[in-house]
């Protein structure tokens, strides 16, 4: 397993080479220009300086290698720096965002918590309400939870967040006035009145993303149970006289959980990719926020680094899902 | 084998029925036999006879829908399974009656140590703690013959072979001493020199603990060797049972005659070509109003098509649902 | 039919030297470490017209074996020659040419049919892959395929999930047939297949075999079947082929202690002889054929084992007229046999020790 | 036997019955996909047909007559220029199913191209698993915005200008939504090919190409059937970011995803004019899910023959 | 009293990245910066200038602006002192001007310092700005919110090339403002705090600050009108009817105010065929083949309904307009020639210029028809004007083709997209523009000939329609010679109008006002949209 972990790791270096150069490519390409929220009215020759101060002067390798050589290098030894206190940084320079004019990894640091707070919960909290909802359609096939569950999902699938959003917003924040609208990331939990205000305005954007999340991922347990509730050691649990609840709840639930586990996994990255319209609803600012006004104000570096941590998390839960596999299933042994 | 002691199972006219989109389907026909004590039944019959379900109907292992146990009477103990609750059922299966199937390889959890599925019913039916269990699971691995008992609790299904996983089950099926055995085609899979390690086992398990066991096969062999007596199931219907010697000798069913004579053997002369019975099973659409096995029956005649024969004695504990008399050669006059 | 194979008639199919590894890598990079030696050094010949079975346990490589006489796997040594025509190295479009004379029937009627075809374009594909018949001749031969295996022609459009276990078999059987095969390998036929259907497909392989004057390789456990069908029959254990003898020879006295134990192990339907038979029971499961034993791969359960059996791999031997064995009980004299043992046995490290 | 096959010969002769009756035979017994289709081709028609009978023109501005509720003149009525919604979710309709229906099944072309190559063939196997990756991991928007600046405008000179972003909104859509079908597709495809009737297959001597569509094709319907179902949700929806983002159609153009976004703003003003394009794309991706159940089953002869 | 009135909440939806408005000259983030650092003066809602850390405004007539219009002489107030308590010396000024004219600086309000021969220190409260030529207008540096003085003591080492790594400098500068930084969230919030340094010691009334940025125009409105969690939004660009709507909701109220910006509609010179090579296409080479016809610019310009477009786009936060420069009302022209809309008159001026109707009903001349492609960026109240306009050609017989571009591509101008509003790869084009404070010289100016985009200059340049008078060029120059305001006021008039009324090279359509809006319990609000809306947050305070 080690080995094979292992193995798996190596060869992501060469894939996670690969898509960053693709996605400076990419970016390269694009059209847009950093200083296009500027004024109309800034003349050309001070547009021109202003690209120069950027580094946009630089052909486009020199920009890519100095990007690496910041990610790959610069980057970890500041981390290095703030833990020691050591200063092998000072002379040189980390990934810069142009819109901030100050390290991209700082603000990303920053966006981490709400983040997590908003789109992880909402992910965690549409597992938690999805398997319950998949166990019981599948082991109530065709009853009518089973369908009204199904015709949901549809639903949830079918109707973009922001009209969800909005319509939460309309009936809780303005009509009934029970949550706040507008997401305040200042807000320090430190006492119980701070933690109701925080849950009060976790609600609703909770909910839209949970909801989504939960759909998706209701459809994978119904479908892994059910593949799981035909099978003989079921029967052999029955015959062993175990209650009903064991035998789901145990024997069922414990195999059709690995690959929904799995599927669960491969889900976590896009909790770090941000959940772009929600965030922009609630004015939650997220990474998700951070990366569209980035990609609109055409902040390469910010968005160069975003994209890649994202491909990053993607290569990487996409092996944390197959050693997950190994791990939960005994009969897979890599290696 | 102690004749004409009280049954410990007995049932009497099961109907099981199957729900499908394409219609009914009935699998078990009213079926009844018994079993004393300390006996091996055999029960043999193509595959669709019903053999399974006839066990499984008992002791209420069938997923409802499909399946509908529309009639009859399973007296364990003095009781009615059929109308007991669903949680004495649950008493009564592992602890009372214990079901061997027949994949060895996927009848066995396989997220699930081997030892957490032993215990599992030792601590639900009889009450021990972790260690107790655990103690009571080694003692049972080594009774099924399987070396190193105590390091092998913890190894998973997938680490067993195929003549290994059965022995667990059957590990399993006896944990709590049952008083019934009910092993469904439980050497099918397996290959004949494990095969013959495994009915070694059980011998010498029926002769250590005494309980009363159902043998389900299609290997008329496997019956020979270990059977007591035999019932023989055709379209969800017994059509034959008697001792295990009689039924060899003397088949009275043209069914078991036929199912006698297609097989071929190891020793002694060798067919030219093999007897078959031609054509197919019956399609259990409905209830049977005729033999079933007239459509492939040599001695069928205009009755058979007009109604389906009972179990008609034809010797001490052998009777037979034909109406056509073997001693006589002629049809029965009933 | 022919009882035993006479010396004077044509060889079909010549196997020599024919091993099947199937490599365990391990390792961050995948290093090679080992083998899965699922069919070790095998020889024999197959005459026309005959029936060779090929016995053994689940897993001894009975099925990798057909496979690759067939080059449906490709052999990690030896050579397999078949009508005369070396196809152990031959490329895939040199086989696909050779396809024709060389068919299987496969274990699982199921599993071997696929699902979403109609009986009509699975005994069809052959046709489409190899001629270029016309739709109305290719359903003719269908339906003339059809007849041959005893199926109604009415069935042609159903679906194999439609039809019981035989008739399913006899699906595939037709589908091996469409090409006028001269060889077909039966892999465990009727082992998924209920007592009273067996028989009928036996007979019909038989009753084909007549026919057509095809030739089988004739794999099953079931050795009762296999003593009806096969004119001589091979034991396989671990991957090597530890008995080879005309059928009667082989049923009546065999030579083998595997063999021997085998046959023990058959239950008989008579419950008087059953009763009394002394069985020899084999102790311990089969090894795993990525690690076999060293010297005789039966030799952790063989009931007559011996000292030298656990160091020298017995040579493969023909004992008696056409019967071959590999065992040490039948090599008088163990030092020619640790001599004129093949480059296998030199390889092996125990033979600095005798 | 032999006796019954000879007595049926003639019967047996008659060509045999086109399969697609048994497939809708089985179908018609799915009542949920009945209901689904049955829903789905009223849509159909109300699109293409209904322009037709109703034959206002959904870009006419009547400014006079904007913001009305629904009357006999305009039944859903009109939004801020006056435009008649009726005829604007008609045409919508007609762009967003179109789109949706491509795009998916550009989507699931490439997945399942991607999926079984990747899957049937070790060689590529590594190349094409990354490069799934490497999709998955892609900013969407950048990759849109490049796709749209260099083609949009020889596309538009080619085709006009809406045909011609007609077939670049369905490629962009296509090109960044198949990576999910292409792994479900080939973890299906590496399970089929241990299955024995590959091994069949390939001991008659089929060769790889039409192994591939033969054998492993069919039987990988089932999650392909899924996919196609998420996937004109996924397209509608993706649609309406697009237009957007003015990535997508001329703005004048109607699409069910822009009359839905551009009325958010006014909800409590006009509800109807949520609810409308709301309700249309809702009922059209239940009912095409509801309809790719039962055709899953009926496609499916194990299902179909019970 | 300062600090009395707790807790004041703002909106923008769009976020203030940082707080440096000479590193980004985005409205969002001068205005949030305007809170906390002042420029020596501010122009009021009416466009007056009015001193805020000088002592009073430099004019010819109070001698600060020297004869020959070349130097500008301020003098701070006295006593002022920075947020940290440091006093605010003419260093800090120079040290500001030295800042953003460092060569490598990139400074974005550059164009503010146009001219600036030097910057110097008389003593210590009293700055000679020397010009190199004579400057009419020499209120560039300093003045409004795109120039507020920096402290040289926070911002010493972040000249040049090191001026983007000074994030603490550039996300919490120190300021002489009403309100000083607590902590800045780029992107997302800014909390600030009083000033306890103030040179008012009653204000600011409000003793702490949030600035929460994100959304979209209707969540800040919404959020202000509907629910109150926020006590001032700004620029809510909504349908009239959905802003309506939410005042209605009684929680505050939406205020406007007039400035410069126009929305117009940009009539192309040049030929944008695609069939033309590339480097030739859409330059001066190649005249428009309809568009040079200033028949048919005129036609286009009559067949449409401002009045109309203003009801549905702007309601009380626009107004129809015909001027390119529609304030101040010095330089503001008179004309309204364009206000109604005359359907009948552009068809016969069409068919003067010799197009004709054709089959379809589209005219024709030389069998090329009447065709139009009609582009601008992506937004709601852009798009319904297009759907009208297109209707109202269509009425006198042009056919439209439309066109939306994302507004980070369509004003990106990266010379690599064919998009860009510079490259008018298209027939007509609509945005709007405005200048910086009340001088329109600089915005007049850009029009002239060698302003015009073109490969030579990478596409950059603002003369966008490739417009080419020698006339204008010659009165260009007039007027940057000339000082006196009457007369600057005629010439750019005179300008105006050759652009608008005698040419149709640009059509203006609306006059559009900023919206804003804030709660009732906020008192103070002015709006203003000559500088920062913020400018006065000084004097905001919570009504009891
Ligand atoms: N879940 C089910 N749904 C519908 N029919 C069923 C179901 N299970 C069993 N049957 C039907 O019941 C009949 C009896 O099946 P059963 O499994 O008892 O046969 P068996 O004698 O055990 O055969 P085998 O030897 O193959 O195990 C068969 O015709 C089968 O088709
Ligand atoms: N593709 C493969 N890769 C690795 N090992 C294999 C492969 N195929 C077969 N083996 C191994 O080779 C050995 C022989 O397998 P084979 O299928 O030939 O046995 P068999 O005699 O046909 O058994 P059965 O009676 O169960 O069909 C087994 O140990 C099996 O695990
Ligand atoms: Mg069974
Ligand atoms: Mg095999």
């Amino acid at each position: 397993m080690l080995t094979y972990t292992l193995r798996r790791l190596l060869i992501a270096i060469p894939t996670l080479l690969f898509i960053s150069f693709v996605i400076f490519i990419l970016l390269e390409l694009a059209p847009g220009d950093p200083l296009a929220d500027q004024p109309l009215t800034i003349p050309p020759e001070v547009r021109e300086k202003m690209r120069a101060a950027l580094g946009l002067d630089q052909p486009a390798y020199v920009r890519y290698l100095l990007w690496l050589k910041q990610f790959f290098w610069t980057e970890p030894l500041y981390l290095v720096d703030q833990a020691f206190g050591t200063e092998f940084t000072e002379q040189q320079n980390r990934i810069i965002s142009w819109q901030f004019r100050s390290p991209a990894m700082d603000v990303i640091w920053q966006r981490l918590p709400q983040t997590l707070w908003v789109v992880g919960l909402a992910y965690l909290v549409g597992v938690i309400i999805a398997l319950p909802i998949g166990i019981i359609s599948a082991y109530r096939q065709y009853s009518w939870f089973d369908q009204i569950g199904t015709f949901v999902s549809m639903i949830g699938f079918s109707v973009p967040t922001f009209f969800t959003g909005v319509v939460l917003i309309i009936v809780f924040a303005v009509k009934l006035q029970w949550f706040p609208s507008i997401y305040d990331t200042t807000l320090r939990v430190t006492d119980w009145e701070s933690f109701v205000k925080q849950v009060k305005q976790m609600i609703m954007p909770v909910t839209v993303l949970a909801l989504f999340n939960a759909s998706q991922i209701s459809r994978f347990m119904r479908a892994s149970m059910l593949d799981n509730l035909g099978q003989d050691y079921v029967r052999t649990a029955r015959a062993k006289g175990m209650s009903e609840r064991v035998v789901v709840l145990k024997h069922v639930l414990r195999n059709s959980l690995i690959p929904v586990v799995t599927v669960i996994a491969l889900g976590i990255p896009t909790i770090f990719g941000g959940a772009i319209i929600t965030e922009q609803v609630f004015k939650v600012n997220g990474l998700g926020q951070l990366l569209i006004v980035a990609i609109y104000a055409n902040d390469l570096p910010m968005v160069q680094t975003l994209t890649f941590m994202f491909a990053f998390l993607t290569v990487m839960f996409n092996l944390i899902a197959d050693v997950l596999y190994g791990v939960l299933d005994p009969r897979i042994r890599y290696d | 084998m102690p004749d004409g002691a009280v049954s410990v199972l007995d049932v009497k006219d099961l109907k099981t029925v199957f729900t499908t989109r394409g219609g009914e389907i009935h699998a078990v026909n009213s079926v009844s036999f018994d079993l004393k004590p300390g006996e091996l039944l055999g029960v043999v019959g193509e595959s669709g006879s019903g053999k399974s379900v006839t066990m499984m109907s008992l002791i209420g292992l069938l997923p409802s829908p499909p399946a509908d146990v529309r009639d009859g009477r399973v007296l364990f103990g003095g009781e009615d399974l059929l109308k007991c609750t669903a949680d004495h059922l649950r008493e009564v299966r592992g602890a009372d009656i214990g079901f061997i199937f027949q994949d060895p390889m996927t009848s066995l959890n396989p997220v699930f140590t081997v030892g957490y599925q032993i215990m599992e019913p030792l601590r639900k039916h009889m009450g021990m703690d972790k260690t107790a269990a655990r103690r009571r699971a080694k003692e049972l691995l080594e009774l099924v013959g399987i070396p190193d008992a105590e390091r092998r609790l913890r190894d998973y299904p997938h680490q067993f072979s195929g003549g290994m996983r059965q022995r667990v089950m059957i590990a399993i099926a006896l944990a709590c001493d049952p008083k019934v055995l009910i092993a469904d085609e439980p050497t099918t899979a397996l290959d004949v020199t494990i095969q013959a390690q495994i009915l070694e086992l059980v011998r010498d398990l029926r002769q250590k603990l005494g309980m009363a066991i159902v043998w389900i096969t299609h290997d008329l062999g496997v019956i020979a060797g270990i059977a007591d007596r035999v019932i023989v199931m055709y379209g969800g219907q017994i059509v034959e049972q008697a001792p295990v010697k009689e039924l060899f000798a003397n088949p009275r069913h043209p069914y078991t005659r036929a199912l006698l004579k297609t097989v071929p053997h190891v020793r002694g002369g060798r067919e030219a070509k093999l007897n078959v019975i031609e054509g197919q099973p019956p399609i259990l659409t409905a209830p049977p109003a005729a033999c079933s096995f007239r459509k492939r029956c040599g001695y069928a005649f205009d009755r058979c098509e007009r109604s389906n024969p009972t179990r008609y004695s034809v010797g001490p504990g052998h009777d037979a649902a034909c109406f056509w008399d073997f001693d006589k050669g002629a049809p029965r006059d009933v | 039919m022919f009882d035993a194979a006479t010396a004077g008639q044509k060889k079909l199919v010549e196997v020599a030297g024919l091993k099947m590894y199937f490599p365990i890598t391990a390792g961050i990079f995948r290093r090679h470490v080992g083998d899965v030696k699922a069919v070790d050094n095998v020889s024999f010949d197959i005459y026309e017209g005959e029936t060779l079975g090929l016995v053994g346990e689940s897993g001894c490589g009975k099925s990798t074996c057909g496979r690759v006489i067939l080059r449906l796997y490709d052999p990690t040594a030896g050579s397999i020659r078949i009508d005369g025509v070396e196809i152990g190295k031959s490329t895939q479009s040199d086989l696909r040419k050779m396809r024709p004379t060389m068919q299987m029937v496969f274990q699982d009627p199921q599993a071997s049919l696929n699902p979403r075809m109609t009986v009509a374009a699975i005994i069809g594909e052959p046709l489409d892959e190899h001629s270029k018949l016309t739709k109305g001749e290719k359903l003719d031969r269908i339906y003339e395929l059809m007849d041959a295996v005893g199926l109604n022609r009415n069935f042609a459009n159903r679906y194999p999930h439609e039809f019981s276990g035989g008739q399913r078999q006899r699906i595939g059987i037709a589908r091996a047939l469409a090409l006028n095969p001269k060889f077909i390998v039966c892999d465990e036929p009727i082992a998924a297949l209920d007592v009273s259907i067996q028989a009928q497909v036996v007979n019909l392989l038989e009753q084909l075999q007549d026919q057509f004057g095809l030739t089988y390789l004739f794999i099953s456990h079931d050795l009762s079947m296999v003593r009806h069908i096969a004119d001589r029959v091979a034991v396989m254990y671990l991957g090597r082929i530890a008995e080879l003898a005309p059928r009667e020879a082989l049923y009546d006295k065999p030579m083998h202690p595997y063999t021997q134990a085998l046959l023990s192990a058959v239950p008989e339907p008579d419950p008087n002889i059953e009763t009394e038979r002394r069985r020899i029971i084999l102790t311990g499961d089969v090894p795993s054929p990525a690690n076999p034993p060293k010297g005789c791969n039966f030799c952790t359960r063989c009931p007559k084992v011996m000292g030298i059996c656990r160091q020298i791999e017995p040579e493969f031997r023909e004992v008696e007229p056409n019967r071959h064995v590999a065992c040490h009980l039948y090599n008088d004299t163990n030092e020619t046999a640790g001599q004129t043992a093949t480059s296998e046995v030199q390889e092996h490290p125990t033979r600095r020790t005798t | 036997m032999t006796e019954l096959s000879a007595q049926k010969v003639d019967k047996a002769l008659k060509p045999p019955r086109n399969q697609w009756w048994d497939v809708w035979d089985q179908f018609k017994t799915h009542k949920g996909a009945l209901v689904g289709l049955f829903i789905f081709v009223a849509i159909l028609l109300s699109v293409t047909i209904g322009p037709w009978v109703w034959s206002i023109d959904p870009t006419y501005v009547d400014i006079r007559a904007r913001n009305q509720g629904p009357s006999a003149a305009h039944p859903f009525g009109t939004d801020q220029l006056g435009r008649d919604l009726l005829a604007r979710l008609m045409a919508g309709g007609k762009v967003s199913i179109a789109v949706g229906m491509t795009a998916m099944l550009l989507a699931l072309f490439l997945g399942t191209l991607i999926g079984v190559v990747a899957g049937f063939f070790k060689r590529v196997e590594g190349l094409l698993m990354s490069t799934t990756d490497l999709f998955l991991s892609l900013p969407l928007l950048p990759l849109l915005l490049l796709m749209v600046t260099l083609f949009r405008e020889p596309l538009s000179q080619r085709f006009g200008p809406e045909t011609g972003i007609f077939f670049l909104i369905v490629f962009a859509i296509g090109v960044t939504s198949w990576m999910h079908t292409a792994r479900i597709v080939r973890g299906e495809v590496l399970a089929l090919k241990e299955r024995e009737f590959v091994l069949a297959a390939r001991s008659i001597g089929t060769p790889s190409r039409r192994m591939v569509l033969r054998h492993i094709l069919p039987n990988v319907m089932s999650p392909i059937m899924v996919s196609a179902t998420l996937g004109i949700a996924n397209a509608i929806i993706t649609e309406s970011a697009l237009s957007f983002l003015g990535l997508g159609f001329p703005p004048d153009f109607p699409t069910w995803g822009r009359i839905l976004f551009d009325a958010v703003d006014q909800m409590q003003l006009y509800p109807i004019r949520v609810i409308l394009p709301g309700v249309a794309i809702s009922l059209t991706v239940l009912s095409v899910n509801y309809i790719g159940d039962g055709l899953r089953d009926a496609l499916d002869p194990r299902i179909r023959g019970r | 009293e300062r600090g009395a009135d707790g807790q004041v909440n703002i909106i923008y939806w769009q976020a203030p990245s940082i707080l440096n408005p000479y590193l980004s000259s985005g409205t969002k983030d001068i205005e949030s910066a305007s809170l906390v650092i002042e420029p020596l003066g501010r122009y009021d809602e009416k466009g007056n200038l009015v001193p805020y850390l000088a002592a009073e405004i430099p004019t010819l007539d109070n001698g600060g602006v020297s004869e020959d219009l070349t130097t500008v002489t301020w003098k701070l107030k006295e006593g002022l002192v920075w947020s940290d308590g440091s006093p605010v010396t003419s260093a800090d000024v120079v040290f500001t001007a030295e800042y953003c004219m460092h060569p490598e600086g990139g400074c974005a309000q550059l164009a503010k310092f146009a001219g600036v021969d030097k910057v110097e220190a008389i003593d210590d409260l009293t700055v000679k700005v020397t010009f190199s030529e004579p400057k009419p207008n020499p209120y560039g540096p300093f003045m409004g919110g795109q120039s507020p003085i920096i402290q040289k003591a926070q911002f010493e080492n972040c000249l040049g090339a090191k001026a983007p790594e000074c994030t603490d400098a550039n996300f919490g500068p120190i300021g002489t403002g009403p309100f000083s930084v607590v902590e800045f969230k780029p992107n997302d919030v800014i909390q600030m705090e009083a000033n306890p340094n103030y040179r008012d010691p009653d204000k600011p009334a409000f003793a702490t600050l949030t600035f929460k940025g994100g959304g979209d125009a209707a969540a800040a409105g919404r959020a202000v009108l509907e629910t109150g969690e926020f006590d001032y939004a700004w620029n809510l660009q909504l349908a009239p009817d959905v802003l309506a709507g939410m005042a209605a909701a009684g929680k505050g109220q939406a205020i406007s105010a007039f400035g410069t910006l126009v929305e117009r509609i940009e009539m192309n010179m040049t030929d944008p065929s695609p069939d033309l090579p590339e480097g030739e296409r859409a330059t001066a080479k190649h005249p428009h083949p309809i568009l040079s016809d200033l028949n048919v610019r005129k036609a286009l310009s009559m067949a449409i309904d401002r009045e109309l477009l203003v009801e549905i786009g702007y309601g009380q936060a626009g107004r129809p307009t015909c001027n390119l420069v529609p304030a101040p009302e010095l330089y503001a022209s008179d004309n309204t020639d364009c206000l109604t809309q005359d359907i009948e008159g552009a068809k016969a001026l069409l068919d003067e210029a010799g197009w004709v109707p054709g089959a379809d009903g589209v005219r024709e001349k030389d069998g090329m028809r009447l065709k139009l492609l009609y582009q601008t960026s992506t937004n709601a109240v852009r798009q319904d004007f297009q759907a009208l306009i297109k209707q109202w050609w269509s009425e006198i017989g042009v056919e439209t083709e439309l066109k939306n571009i994302d507004a980070s591509v369509f004003f990106g101008g990266d010379p690599g997209s064919p998009d860009t509003f510079q490259k008018f790869y298209s027939d007509v084009e609509m945005y709007a523009n405005n200048f910086d404070g009340t001088d329109p010289e600089p915005y007049l100016a850009q029009l002239a000939c060698d302003k015009a985009p073109r490969p030579e200059t990478q596409w950059q340049g603002e003369n966008i329609n490739r417009y080419c008078d020698p006339e204008y060029d010659a009165l260009l120059a007039e007027l940057a010679k000339t000082g006196e305001l009457e007369k600057r006021g005629e010439i750019a008039k005179k300008l105006n109008e050759m652009l608008t009324k005698d040419s149709y090279t640009i059509v203006p359509l609306v006059d559009r006002g900023r919206v804003s809006a804030h709660s009732n319990t906020l008192g103070g609000v002015v709006l203003n949209t000559w500088d920062s809306e913020l400018w006065n947050a000084a004097d905001w305070f919570r009504i009891k």
